[in-house]
């Protein structure tokens, strides 16, 4: 028993956060979301890929690294760390194992109806009837959606011409879809670092009434409670983590209990951390946004707490003896 | 005990109802159907015909004297005229930091000179007033402005920034607190200035809102001189140095009734009970009908503070309470509905829209730390 | 309009509350929590009934005042503000109308299948398939309960022999439910009250780290969000004894709407009040115990906060056009 | 990563669920079929009872060393253990306040002649210890003790009161905190003792808790000569007027994971989803398994505390974080067991029991107010 990331999965994940702390800053998000569709830069995410960050999960054999969930999840939590705005998840986490390594960015309709980065993705994996489908960028029709998250750059798709179809294994479909409820888990630990981080350091200096808000004991609780919902969403979502690379029989329960606390606990972490910065938060000038509004996006992505936990539900009542 | 309205505020009712179902789908039809949001430049030029729609008919400031524009409606009668315009889909007034923050103060600190000056133009929007209280160090500690006025002949001389300022970039005049005492602290030495934003020597710069609305403004007076008479009936509200108490007037309005009536919440919740209804989850059902009773109790409690105004009683610090109560039902109601939208919820629309200004409830008007203070020292009693 | 009790409601309450304060003390809870079955001390019913309280929905030709329940209920918060341990609901707001004036003390299983007071009582109330029926306390076999609270004095009931069947009107069951509900809602505003009172007092007294722990901002807003919810419950409570006194339409809707927000508004203040006593009112010696398991019981009893809100969602649901 | 027990790990799980299961059935048939609540006195003797079969197989306290009645089990077995012990339903521990608060400090701070005196009376609950913190004017403000110890030849002489002393009145020993140094004020000049209560002088009051049972004592001393050797190995544990850091180690355990291992939270939350799934509601199941997510979350952080323990780093102002966490989830799964249970929740029972011990989470081992303090200064390390 050892519940904690290994070394390497530790130096891995190190060497993201240092790469995206030069890379991945505000200003990439800013710019993803001013940049027209198609015109996503690739700076970061060329960086990314040339430390095999997006072919983690695929066999060296392949060309990947051949590792497994738990080095990849830590390292999509310093992703949502940045608010990367590339997909990250649908590419490294669930296209990876299906398409092998060197795929380019993969976007994919499996985490819902708004396809984030669609006109900038080289390839689109679909969810088509009871297939797995791949089809090029340019062999469907887009739609733009404006959504409260100009940095995710959704779209909805048209039905595509002549997908190729990956599989039609339920298995492999179920597995798909917990990679990216877990990754997209994994990111919103990261993004309630984020805000935490950011508002703690905010209340530290902002001063009123003489002395600074951090002070104040309601401030202080605030923050508190949001850090209490990070500490128990993050075990949680490590350990799914390792129920996915593991194939454990509760894989399924634990990648939504992962996704369910995950959620929750960013939305909390964002409400006190907007609270706490009053207006100098509720503007689009404070960073604070970039993290906020690709919180409540990814919190309903990929299966909402409701429907995660109705998943949980049915695996524990069928785990109990009749009544 | 009485919950019964008379035959006139029945007929008044029905009027308004009768104006405002005929005259928000027409305005609506002719800005093209869609209308954009009020904190946007477009928008607020849409939102500013709906006012003079409003006013064009004397449903602008119902509860003014006919005099000044108005009906002189109850007390009561505003309260049916409000739920009225929230069943109707009617706009927020783009009006509102003047008719229902300054003009309240104004009827009761203002001379008849400023009353007849000001309040009419303000009623037909053709004035159009922004609240100056923030400043980059005084958000919720107020008493902390820095931003100067200096007597001169015939005027005042203003340096400072005032920021946050809602709907700043759109307004033609701004009410704000000055320190007029170089030498005083905090509370005293502080003056309700009102003043044109033309005045030369004032720059305003509008910035982007959480929603990305330009909803916000930043106001800089650079040696600003504002004379006496630049506002019909002179530009100090209240007595020079005076300042707080007229704010603190101001304040009331905002966290009282006057600025968020029930009518509102009660509409949205309705319309969440259909949407939950719709989409059968039993959870969010009851959910549904959680918050509808929320809004309702909002409504009930207005109906008891109302008669207890209507007596001629003073409202007091139970304005924290409501406070508190609408801004966070506020939220609830619009997280119940992101909840109901599912994967929809991350779409830009009235939800959504309504969802990320619903966050800015426990902000603004005083924070609910601030009030939550407020209210377990003034309404229970607990030590400082 | 004029939402406020008439001067009349307001004198007679205020009346009640001058007699609650002299002679329904937390002694007289105690005692009821110590008394033997059947002997439970008369002192402050008899009062009351000599007040006219027991006899307020009474018509007059039949002995009572005549009155209607925005009467009855400001009285009720007053005895829920001393947690009046005698069946005063069951009595007063729900029998008396039924039954008439002078009709003693008057246990029910309308609120539930613990009867409060049952041995204590002269008659008992019964909700007999379809039928409400009457019977005398000896003709029913009684098995004591073990409650939380002890002053409540419940026990269940056998099925009686020979009831005296009053009604089968199924429109004169539901509005004895719904009085019960109601009553049962003004003495949880009525407790919730206490409970605040209590507390103010206390934490405004108690020193520790040198000041009153009244002083410190989480205290503060414990009691601030007790105090909401029981400023947002009592006017729900006032509109339903309107609702109740004129029949509106709305009626049923009403009365659950009063009844799920004082339950949830007292048991808010208990869980503040509790907390901020600390283990002063973690004891069976402090007084605050009393109006807390009063509160649990009371929230429970009538139908509980869920029970009530399916009543409330399906009265909003019925109202609306079909989707 | 490495989610899997070893072999020996299996094998002892194995071991303690054999034991459990049969002793556990024996010890409630023994005391025919049903046992009262241990802060009774007639439940109390029952559960020494039990305390002295666990002590009797070396089950009392598995993670001592061999010498001192334990097994020598790693901190991975000890959660095994409990984790098996409340799935098993055997009863709460009545010696808690010595095994799991005393202990740690007597292994941390104690001198070997204390250790071997005391440890073993104690785990097999001959010594029975209770804690003697709080004051009637020292609760959360523990460094505001004024109970006082003078120096004597032989020995100390204690004047003073402890309150809310948990089971107090059946207990045969307390360790407390007392002021020796008359001059000192706050966390100075605190020594920490170790008392017989049946020292003349000392006398014991018990008083029931808010569910009625006995459960809370106060404390007399009343010119109560305490002599040096009045306890094996000595009265004074670590040094004199270095009481502060003792007790706080000692709270530190009493916050984190040695009090309140995550199993018994984890086994209620199944119950839970049981109860629920037979109760049918939807939304209570939705409830049910929300609370049982925050238990089993406790569980994994659990593991990834004793993983950084195991390694040898000591526990910080993390288990304020912890302590936060099972106390609100203590009364998150006990809230959800009323309602499941609906108008029967007012009746005496476990679960209304449970209940109300769950209320007692947030106020005792410092309240939760003061664990956000804690928390927010330093772990987020906000300004005092």
């Amino acid at each position: 028993m050892r519940f904690s990331w290994s070394q390497d999965q530790q130096a891995f994940s190190d060497a993201v956060r240092e790469l995206l702390a030069k890379e991945g800053t505000p200003l990439v998000v800013r710019a993803a979301w001013d940049a027209p569709p198609g015109h996503l830069d690739r700076g970061v995410w060329d960086s990314l890929d040339a430390m095999g960050v997006l072919a983690v999960l695929v066999p060296e054999a392949a060309g990947g690294l051949g590792l497994d969930e738990t080095f990849l999840v830590p390292i999509l939590e310093e992703a949502g760390r940045v608010a990367l705005p590339h997909p990250i998840v649908e590419t490294a986490m669930v296209a990876a194992p299906l398409l092998g390594a060197g795929i380019g960015m993969i976007a994919s309709d499996l985490g819902g109806p708004l396809v984030p980065c669609a006109a900038d993705a080289d390839r689109i994996l679909l969810h088509q009837g009871d297939t797995l489908a791949v089809t090029d960028g340019d062999a469907v029709e887009l739609t733009a959606a404006t959504t409260v998250d100009g940095a995710r750059r959704a779209a909805t798709l048209s039905t595509p011409r002549h997908p190729e179809v990956l599989t039609d294994d339920p298995a492999v479909i179920a597995l798909a879809l917990d990679r990216g409820a877990l990754g997209t888990a994994a990111m919103l630990v990261g993004l309630g670092q984020a805000m935490l981080d950011l508002t703690v350091d905010y209340v530290s200096q902002r001063q009123q009434f003489g002395v600074p808000i951090g002070s104040f004991q309601a401030v202080k609780h605030h923050l508190t409670n949001a850090a209490l919902a990070l500490e128990f969403a993050r075990p949680a979502v490590a350990r799914a983590a390792w129920s996915v690379a593991q194939s454990t029989p509760t894989r399924a329960r634990d990648v939504s209990m992962a996704k369910a606390m995950a959620s929750d606990a960013a939305e909390l972490v964002g409400r006190q951390a907007l609270q706490c910065h009053g207006a100098i938060g509720y503007t689009v000038e404070a960073d604070l946004h970039l993290y906020l509004k690709r919180t409540w996006a990814l919190a309903r992505a990929w299966g909402d707490t409701a429907h995660h936990t109705d998943r949980v539900t049915h695996a524990l009542e069928a785990d109990l003896p009749s009544a | 005990m009485d919950l019964t309205w008379s035959a006139s505020e029945e007929a008044f009712r029905a009027d308004a109802h009768r104006w405002l179902h005929t005259n928000v789908a027409q305005w609506r039809t002719d800005h093209g159907g869609e209308v954009a949001s009020g904190d946007t430049r477009e928008g607020f030029a849409q939102h500013l015909d709906w006012e003079r729609r409003l006013f064009h008919d004397r449903w602008a400031v119902v509860s003014w004297p006919a005099d000044h524009g108005g009906r002189g409606a109850t007390l009561w009668e505003w309260l049916i005229f409000e739920e009225e315009y929230y069943r109707a889909g009617a706009p927020p007034r783009v009006t509102q930091n003047g008719i229902f923050l300054l003009a309240p103060s104004l009827f009761e600190f203002g001379t008849p000179a400023q009353q007849e000056g000001i309040l009419r133009p303000m009623a037909a929007a053709e004035d159009l007033w922004c609240q100056g209280w923030s400043e980059p160090n005084a958000g919720s500690d107020l008493a902390s402005v820095t931003s100067k006025a200096r007597r001169v002949p015939g005027g005042w001389i203003l340096d400072g920034q005032k920021t946050w300022t809602t709907r700043g970039a759109f307004c033609t005049h701004l009410f704000g607190l000055f320190r007029s005492d170089p030498d005083s602290a905090r509370h005293r030495g502080l003056t309700y200035f009102l003043i044109p934003l033309d005045t030369p020597g004032v720059t305003v710069r509008g910035f982007g809102r959480l929603d990305g609305d330009e909803g916000f403004a930043e106001v800089f007076f650079d040696n600003a001189f504002l004379a006496d008479d630049a506002v019909a009936g002179g530009v100090v509200l209240g007595e020079p140095e005076g300042g707080w108490a007229v704010a603190m007037a101001t304040a009331g309005s905002e966290r009282g009734l006057t600025l968020r009536s029930p009518g509102r919440f009660v509409v949205t919740a309705e319309r969440l009970v259909a949407l939950a209804r719709d989409r059968g989850d039993p959870t969010l059902r009851r959910r549904a009908a959680t918050a509808w009773m929320h809004a309702e109790a909002y409504q009930q409690q207005t109906l008891a503070t109302v008669t207890t105004l209507a007596a001629g009683m003073k409202p007091g610090a139970e304005a924290s309470l409501a406070k508190l109560w609408w801004s966070e039902l506020d939220i609830e109601l619009h997280q119940l509905a992101l909840d109901l939208l599912g994967p929809d919820a991350e779409l830009e629309g009235p939800w959504s829209k309504a969802w990320q200004f619903s966050l800015s409830g426990p902000i603004y008007a005083g924070t609910n730390e601030i009030q939550r203070n407020i209210a377990a020292e003034r309404v229970l009693g607990l030590p400082r």
